[in-house]
């Protein structure tokens, strides 16, 4: 497949935006479907559908079959050591839920530590919020320096003998900053403190090994990996998965279940409860497909050639100020123009079919440090190209026209 | 969608300069705002005299060109007006925003008319609609609190 | 649309099983879909798609407008007062695991009692049984007579002034019960008892009124109304929903986000965390224009229709033993072959195309009741005819003969 | 999938009528499991002498005609035999059911070997794969037990 030709695979492309043609630069948000996907989908209800794991008929078992191979297949595409490591989740945030629940109901106790960091999205911060609450804990934030990113020192200087788990970004989805996330497992893991990566922006632009990161947990959102929307994975050692007790109930995670007592199935399925969304997860298959067909090594330097062409440009317009200036940075680009609120540019740009997102992105806690209530963000994804920067950055001019600046 | 009745001359002139920023001073009353999705925030201040008549107003706020320029424009048109007149007001000016309703009220200048009118461009732009509205159920709210 | 027509409204039935025409007697575990469902998924992600509730660009409007539109939809669909009454959830199971854990946390303490039944689903018990651990609270069961159902002065009998909430299902998924609700929420409601319906199946197959039925949540499955897996409903009452705590913490759920204290969103948003999955929230009204195109009513004198011919035919085999004999059933229809496993019976009935449910469908503390460790399930869909009867009788004749009974 | 394959003639007859069942007495290891999706259970007796010589075993159990008549085939085939040979042939067996592995012991009876392959009918049918294997896995659990 070739990255050049590549919107031809996304049929939202032949749509018009205000009479012009759509440029996406909100996939940080959530990220297009090819048609593989889309069409996975509908194959699969009208052709092989039925509810997973439950029935003996010969519908149930190809469901079944379908869904416990995409399994596999995330299995070996994140690298992780066995397949019952790999939980589907409603997304990423169910997934960091799921870790706060039933990780701080076991292992959290009044006056412990939850470190993360100012970076964290809402996803990250509020779920622990949560447990701070129930367990009486504390949050301890590592702050971001100037570029807008966490140091390895930061986070050193705030690890204690009370810190239970250190819960992190792997991409910020406001200023691009990668987090350096072995050095961070390797410090946690000498004090045997679990680190859980929010891989949400992480999964659809890195290469992911579980096995050489070390993480303890890794949660990912699969709408934003070109996968169908409410559809998520947990990655998490089977240590953890074995110790932790289940996080929802219902139908499928149980082993026996008598009136005074109930015990659970064995991992994955204990974290599974109810029916699932078995269309989803069959379809994601066919996200991994795409991603593997184009290799991710291809996607992350096109899209790092975009990325960077941006940064190119708008630092020469002298209005604009961008948002963060990571050493390593990944597929977003956030920034502000002065005089014009992001959400006035956002309408702008999209009077002239260009899909940008404003506001503060889930992430109240980073703009209130950076003295903003609200940004404007260009996120890159696979099927963007130079002229897409050139027709943002025309689209800017014309927000500027409009304002008379 | 046009561009060009969301971002009229009036509303771009508003949201740059707004008027009656800041806290008035002896205001009796106020309340804020906040909408979670985009960080608009306003916070609004009156002063109410025992003869219901709204000698003062003015407002705090961080938000868009529409959110302030609405701000803006709600304090110039309401200053001086009697409390049952305001609440009138605002409440057809909320009705032409979201249901594209008429203006009856024939106590408004002409250029009054115009100015409101100007607030009527968000309609076609429905995730904007809000930031034009807040300041006015913001406003209203502040005199629910007093009674 | 013509009922007896309507399997052609349905792709899954051009599949063979096994060489011959697919008979579905398994829609209590999971119904098939409309074309208009599956081609409202594609066309969605093909020409509106975007992320919703967070941009403003014009994808992302209309996104937002077609995901809300469905609130009102299945507000009018419930009459519920409130279109804040409904909340979108990943299934059933996740929508009871939501009221237990919100409600549990802050109404039910030490020593307080949760009325459940026998009948109940292991999604209608599990999510109690952790609030049970968690708060040292009790579980009482009420019981089912030799019908299968459970009668009021049951209910009654088992209300004390520890009752914190009742807690029932609204036609069994084993014994077709249908449950006297509003008889069960007038002598609640004296006594200032909440009610929770599990309705996953009663929802695809009765007239909702929630206004009349008076019960404070209500919970539902939509892949068993015709509708995409992945998604549930969650009705309860405007009070509720603005008392209890949230249930997950993530993005769109805020109002405001502080590193010391966060306040919460109204509802409904207070308990839709996360990106939510837009694609089968939008599908789900045309799920909607189904059943309303066909109508209620006539889609449940057509299914009584079958379940009738289906009861007479399978009595008339004295080998046969129907499971619980309920004053009202709904399109259920369970029983036993003497002298051979329902696993066998599943089997052999799916190599004559016939799919049907064997085991203990998530009721074991009711299967146990019965004496019986697993039972077979026919269950009725819009789709089902007479001549699926007939072919399921034979297929049991089948059954009979490879057994040499 | 070939029906007849799964219910052949030596499969029912085990089904309906299972050899050692019950609980034998001097048993002196044990193992139970139970498959919660269809409610399948079994529990399984062995009296292993100090020879380390099978001279004894038995099951109880539910479940379906697939389920008893493995358990019942497994009972006949392993009683008397050396601890050894037994957890080899319990391998090999798992390996014939789950990858279509052939059997290659040579110390067991043409008569055994037709007993044994007729569990292989299931190959075909994988929800049904667990109902043939789990005792066989219990079994070998029994006796990592004792270890
Ligand atoms: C009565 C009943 N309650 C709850 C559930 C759980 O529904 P879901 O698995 O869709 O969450 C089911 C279906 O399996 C059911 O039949
Ligand atoms: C860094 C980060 N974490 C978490 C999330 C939450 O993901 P989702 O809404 O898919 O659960 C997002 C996306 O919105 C994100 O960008």
């Amino acid at each position: 497949m070739e990255v050049e030709n590549i919107k031809k695979e996304f049929p939202i492309f032949k749509q018009k935006i205000n009479g012009k043609p759509l440029v996406y630069l909100d996939s940080a948000n959530s990220s297009q479907k090819p048609k593989s996907v889309i069409d996975r989908i509908s194959s699969f209800y009208e052709t092989e559908f039925s509810n997973v794991g439950r029935s003996v008929h010969s519908l149930a078992v190809k469901a079944t079959n379908r869904f416990e191979n995409t399994r596999d297949r995330v299995q070996k595409y994140l690298n992780a050591k066995h397949r019952e490591e790999i939980i589907f989740t409603k997304g990423a945030t169910e997934a960091i839920n799921l870790v706060a629940s039933s990780f701080g109901k076991k292992f959290i106790n009044s006056g412990d530590e939850i470190l993360i960091t100012e970076l964290e999205h809402h996803s990250n911060y509020v779920p622990w919020h949560f447990i701070r609450q129930e367990k009486g804990a504390k949050i301890k934030f590592a702050e971001v320096n100037l570029n807008g990113e966490v140091e390895i020192d930061e986070i050193k200087k705030n690890i204690s003998n009370k810190t239970k788990i250190i819960a992190i970004t792997h991409i910020s989805n406001v200023t691009g900053a990668i987090t350096p996330i072995k050095k961070i497992v390797d410090i946690a893991q000498e004090k045997n403190i679990p680190v859980l990566i929010d891989g949400t922006q992480g999964a659809p632009h890195l290469t992911l090994d579980m096995q050489d990161l070390g993480c303890d947990f890794y949660a990912i959102s699969c709408h934003k990996m070109y996968g169908p929307n409410g559809l998520g994975i947990l990655y998490a050692k089977k240590k953890w998965l074995d110790l932790l007790p289940p996080y929802q109930g219902g139908g499928g995670m149980i082993n026996e279940v008598y009136k005074d007592s109930i015990s659970y199935a064995d991992t994955p399925t204990k974290f599974e409860a109810g029916t699932m969304q078995t269309a989803e997860v069959v379809a994601f298959s066919e996200s991994i497909n795409f991603i593997e067909k184009i290799g991710m090594k291809n996607i992350l330097s096109h899209e790092n050639k975009i990325l960077e062409y941006g940064l190119e440009q708008l630092k020469k317009k002298n209005s604009i100020n961008i948002i963060g200036e990571p050493k390593e940075r990944g597929s977003v680009l956030c920034f502000t123009i002065k005089g014009i609120h992001p959400h006035d540019i956002a309408t702008i740009l999209d009077d002239e079919g260009v899909a940008v997102r404003a506001g503060h992105h889930c992430c109240q806690i980073l703009h209130e440090k950076l003295g903003l209530p609200a940004t404007t963000r260009a996120s890159i994804g696979i099927y963007n190209t130079k002229e897409d920067i050139d027709i943002l950055c025309k689209a800017i001019d014309h927000c500027k026209k409009v304002f008379q600046i | 969608m046009e561009l060009k009745e969301l971002y009229q001359e009036i509303i771009l002139d508003h949201g740059k300069n707004p008027r009656n920023k800041g806290v008035c001073s002896n205001y009796n009353f106020d309340a804020q705002a906040h909408n979670p999705l985009c960080g608009d925030k306003v916070h609004i201040y009156l002063n109410l005299d025992k003869d219901k008549k709204l000698v003062d107003i003015s407002f705090e706020g961080e938000g868009c060109a529409i959110s302030l320029a609405s701000a803006s424009i709600l304090t110039e048109i309401l200053k001086g007006k009697d409390l049952n007149l305001t609440k009138k007001i605002s409440e057809e000016i909320l009705g032409m925003i979201k249901n594209k309703e008429k203006i009856t009220i024939n106590s408004l200048t002409e250029d009054q008319i115009t100015t409101i009118s100007s607030l009527a461009g968000v309609q076609e732009f429905p995730m904007r609609v809000k930031c034009a509205t807040m300041v006015w159920h913001t406003f209203l709210s502040a005199l629910n609190k007093k009674n």
